[in-house]
C-alpha cells in the first residue's frame, strides 16, 4: 500500500516537472533570458562573462570566477550555511559526558590515538583485512586527489566545494575502514570544529581586507597592493584561490563532522 | 603485528610516489602548480603517510625494487587470470541451470601479513568463479560457482604471492 | 564513421546494457542485491563519463569527474557493506559464538 | 589507423564482457552467484573500455606538440584503471561479506551439500551455514 502511494506521488511529481519543461526556452534560443541580457545591456550577460572573465580575473575557468568573484556574496553565505549545518548537527547530536563518567565508560584515549587497526572496534574477533588494507592505499591517494582538485580550481572544473567533498570522503573512508578512532586521531574534534570556523573566517577575512584598501567588500582587486604580483587581475586570481581554500576547509570539516556525529549518535565512539 | 619505527627512507619514498602521482594528475609543470604540489604532497605525507608505509620495514632500496618488479610481474599474471575468469563467467551466464554448482570452499593459507592476505583475497575474488566471502585468521571462506573453479584454489596463488615478499 | 560516432554508439550500448543491473535494483529480492546492482551501475557511469569526455573532446577534464565518481561509488559500497553487516540478522549471533571459536583454533 | 582499430577492438571486448555480466546478474540464482557476475564482469569490462580509450589518446604520438598532454591523459586513465583494480575487488569482497552477515543464504548444489563441513576447525560455522541453507537449496 505504501509502495502504491509512493509510486503515485512519484508519477505526479514527475508529471509536474515534465510539464514545466515546456516553459523552458528552446535549446540555443537567442532570445532566452541568459542569451539576450537581463539588465537591458546591449551585450547579453553570458556573452559578457565569457568575453571578460579572463581579462578581469586571469581565471580560465569561467564558472570558478563567477562563483567566487562575481557572485562572491552568494558563495560566502553558502559556506556559512554549511557551517551552520555542521554546528546544528553538533549541537543536537553530540553527547558530552562529564570527566568522571568518561573514565567509567572506558578507553577514550585509546580510541582516538589515530592507530589504524584492521580488527573490529567492538572486539568481536572479526577482521576487516581486505577493506582495511585497500583503504590504506586508497585514502592517501584520495587526499592527494582532493588537494589537486582544490589547487586546480582555476584551469579545470574544481574548487573548494568539490575538493572539500573529496577530502571529507577520504576521512569518512578512513573511519569506515580503520575505525572511527583512526580518522579522529588525524582530524581531532577540536581541530575540525576550528577548521570549519577558520574556513568561513578566511573567506570573510579576505573580503574584509579589501575594505581596508577603500574598496568594496570581497573586491579582491584591492589586494594587489598587498600581494605585489602582476596587477589587479592577478590579485583577483589569488584572492579567488584563497577563498577556495577557506571553502575547502569548511566543507571538509563539516562533511567529516556530519558523518562522525550521525554514525555514532553523537558519542564519537564505535560507529559503523 | 609488532610496530617497527618507520625510517625516513619510507617517508621519502611515499613523498616521491605522491609527487609522481601529482604530476600525472596535474599535467601543469609551471612553478606555481608544482609548488602547490609540493605543499599538498607534504601535507598528505604528514597526515596519512603512515598508512602507505604500513608496519614499517627496514628494507634497502634494491630489495624494494625487486619487490616492485615481482609485483608487476604478478599483476600481469593476475590480469590474464581475470580474462579467463570473465570468459568462464560469460559461458556460465548463458549455460543451462544444471551447469551451476555453487558451493562453499574453505582454504587455509600460510600467508601471515595483512598485505599478503589482502592480495590473496582480492586475487581470489578476481579469478575464475570464486569470491572471497570472509577471512578468519588464516582460513578463507570462498564461494565457488562450479567445480572447475573450486579446483583452482590449490595454493598456486599463495606461492606466487609469497614469492613477491620473500 | 569517425571515432566520435563510434564513442556515441558505445555510450548508448552501455546505457542499454545497464538495464539488467537496473532490473536487479528494482526486483531485489534482498537489499544487498539492490546495492550490488547500484554498484554496477555506478562503475559503468565512470566509463560513461570518460566516453562523454571523448565525445566533447575534453577528456582531461572529464577524467577528473570519472575519478571522483569512482571514489564516491567505492565509498558508498563500503559504507553500505559496513552498515548492513551491523544491521544483519546473522552478524551479531555468529560473531559471538562460532566465528570466534574458528579464529581461536585456526 | 591501426591504433584506432585496436582500441575499438578493446572497447568492443569490454562491451561483450559487460553483456555477460548483465545476463549473469539477471539469471544467477542467489546473491553470491550474482556477485560473481557483478564483480568480475564489471571490473574487466570497465578496464577494457577505459584502456581502449587510453590507447586512442596515444593515436598521434608522432606530433611533438600534442604528445605530452596525450601521454598525460593516457596516464591519468591508467590511474583510474589502477584505482578500479583495487576498488572493484575490495567492494565485491566487502559486499559479499556484508551479504552473508545480512542473512543471505547461498544456494548450494545438491551434490556439494556434504562438502559443507569443510575442515574440522570450521565445523561450527559450517554447521550453521548448513542449517540455514538446506530448506531453500536448489531444486
Amino acid at each position: 500500500m505504501q509502495k502504491l502511494f509512493a509510486t503515485i506521488a512519484v508519477i505526479i511529481t514527475g508529471a509536474i516537472l515534465l510539464n514545466a519543461v515546456e516553459d523552458f526556452p528552446r535549446f540555443g534560443d537567442p532570445h532566452s533570458p541568459p542569451n539576450s541580457g537581463v539588465s537591458g545591456g546591449s551585450v547579453s550577460s553570458s556573452v559578457h562573462y565569457l568575453q571578460n572573465t579572463y581579462l578581469d580575473t586571469r581565471v580560465p575557468n569561467v564558472v570558478t570566477a563567477v562563483l567566487a568573484d562575481y557572485r562572491g556574496y552568494d558563495t560566502l553565505f553558502e559556506t556559512a550555511v554549511i557551517l551552520t549545518a555542521g554546528i546544528a548537527v553538533f549541537a543536537i547530536l553530540r553527547v558530552v559526558r562529564r570527566k568522571d563518567e568518561e573514565e567509567s565508560t572506558g578507553s577514550e584515549e585509546k580510541a582516538c590515538s589515530g592507530e589504524f587497526s584492521t580488527s573490529d572496534s567492538d572486539g568481536e574477533g572479526r577482521h576487516r583485512v581486505v577493506v582495511g588494507t585497500a583503504c590504506r592505499v586508497v585514502v592517501p591517494l584520495a587526499q592527494l586527489f582532493g588537494f589537486y582538485i582544490i589547487a586546480h580550481g582555476h584551469p579545470s572544473p574544481g574548487g573548494g566545494f568539490q575538493g572539500g567533498v573529496v577530502l571529507g570522503t577520504s576521512f569518512i573512508l578512513l573511519a569506515l575502514a580503520g575505525g572511527l578512532g583512526s580518522a579522529l586521531g588525524r582530524l581531532r574534534e577540536d581541530m575540525y570544529l576550528r577548521l570549519a570556523c577558520l574556513g568561513v573566517f578566511i573567506y570573510a577575512g579576505i573580503g574584509l581586507l579589501s575594505l581596508f584598501f577603500r574598496r568594496n567588500f570581497l573586491d579582491y582587486g584591492a589586494l594587489s597592493g598587498l600581494l605585489q604580483t602582476g596587477g589587479e587581475e592577478m590579485a583577483r586570481s589569488h584572492g579567488i584561490f584563497g577563498v577556495e581554500l577557506g571553502v575547502a576547509m569548511t566543507v571538509t570539516s563539516v562533511m567529516f563532522a556530519l558523518f562522525a556525529n550521525l554514525s555514532t549518535r553523537g558519542e564519537l565512539k564505535g560507529g559503523l | 603485528m609488532e610496530k617497527k619505527p618507520s625510517s625516513s627512507l619510507d617517508y621519502a619514498l611515499v613523498f616521491g610516489a605522491l609527487m609522481l602521482l601529482w604530476v600525472i594528475l596535474s599535467g601543469k609543470l609551471d612553478a606555481f602548480h608544482l609548488s602547490l604540489g609540493l605543499i599538498s604532497c607534504a601535507a598528505v605525507t604528514w597526515m596519512s603517510g603512515d598508512l602507505l608505509i604500513g608496519a614499517g620495514s627496514s628494507l634497502g632500496l634494491a630489495r624494494r625494487m625487486v619487490r616492485l618488479f615481482r609485483f608487476l610481474n604478478y599483476l600481469l599474471w593476475l590480469t590474464w587470470q581475470i580474462v579467463l575468469a570473465n570468459i568462464a563467467v560469460f559461458k556460465l551466464a548463458f549455460a543451462p541451470r544444471t551447469a551451476w554448482q555453487p558451493h562453499i570452499v574453505w582454504h587455509r593459507t600460510a600467508l601471515t601479513t595483512d598485505l599478503e592476505k589482502f592480495l590473496l583475497a582480492n586475487s581470489i575474488t578476481l579469478t575464475p568463479g570464486t569470491v572471497t566471502v570472509r577471512i578468519f585468521g588464516d582460513m578463507l571462506c570462498i564461494h565457488a560457482i562450479d567445480d572447475v573453479s573450486a579446483a583452482g584454489i590449490n595454493g598456486e596463488m599463495d606461492r606466487r604471492i609469497a614469492h613477491i615478499f620473500e | 564513421m569517425t571515432f566520435e560516432h563510434f564513442s556515441i554508439g558505445v555510450g548508448v550500448a552501455l546505457l542499454l546494457l545497464m538495464i539488467p543491473a537496473m532490473c536487479r535494483i528494482v526486483m531485489g529480492p534482498t537489499t544487498m542485491d539492490r546495492i550490488v546492482g547500484a554498484n554496477m551501475v555506478g562503475t559503468k557511469t565512470t566509463v560513461l563519463l570518460v566516453i562523454i569526455g571523448v565525445i566533447f573532446g575534453k577528456v582531461d577534464m572529464f577524467i577528473d569527474f570519472a575519478l571522483t565518481y569512482a571514489l564516491l561509488n567505492f565509498t558508498g559500497a563500503i559504507a553500505a557493506a559496513r552498515y548492513l553487516r551491523h544491521k544483519g540478522r546473522r552478524g551479531i549471533v555468529l560473531a559471538s559464538t562460532s566465528e570466534e571459536s574458528v579464529c581461536e583454533r585456526a | 589507423m591501426v591504433i584506432s582499430f585496436l582500441s575499438a577492438l578493446l572497447i568492443l571486448a569490454g562491451l561483450v564482457f559487460f553483456l555477460g555480466a548483465g545476463v549473469g546478474i539477471l539469471r544467477f540464482p542467489d546473491f553470491f552467484s550474482r556477485m560473481h557476475a557483478a564483480g568480475k564482469g564489471d571490473t574487466l569490462s570497465t578496464l577494457l573500455i577505459i584502456a581502449g580509450f587510453a590507447l586512442y589518446q596515444m593515436r598521434d604520438l608522432g606530433d611533438s606538440e600534442a604528445s605530452v598532454s596525450a601521454v598525460l591523459v593516457a596516464l591519468k586513465m591508467l590511474v583510474i584503471i589502477a584505482f578500479l583494480y583495487i576498488a572493484s575487488a575490495t567492494s565485491t569482497s566487502a559486499l559479499a561479506e556484508a551479504g552473508w552477515e545480512d542473512g543471505n543464504d547461498p544456494v548450494i548444489a545438491p551434490k556439494h551439500e556434504n562438502r559443507l563441513a569443510g575442515p574440522p576447525e570450521s565445523r561450527t560455522a559450517a554447521a550453521d551455514l548448513n542449517r540455514n541453507s538446506t530448506h531453500d537449496s536448489q531444486p
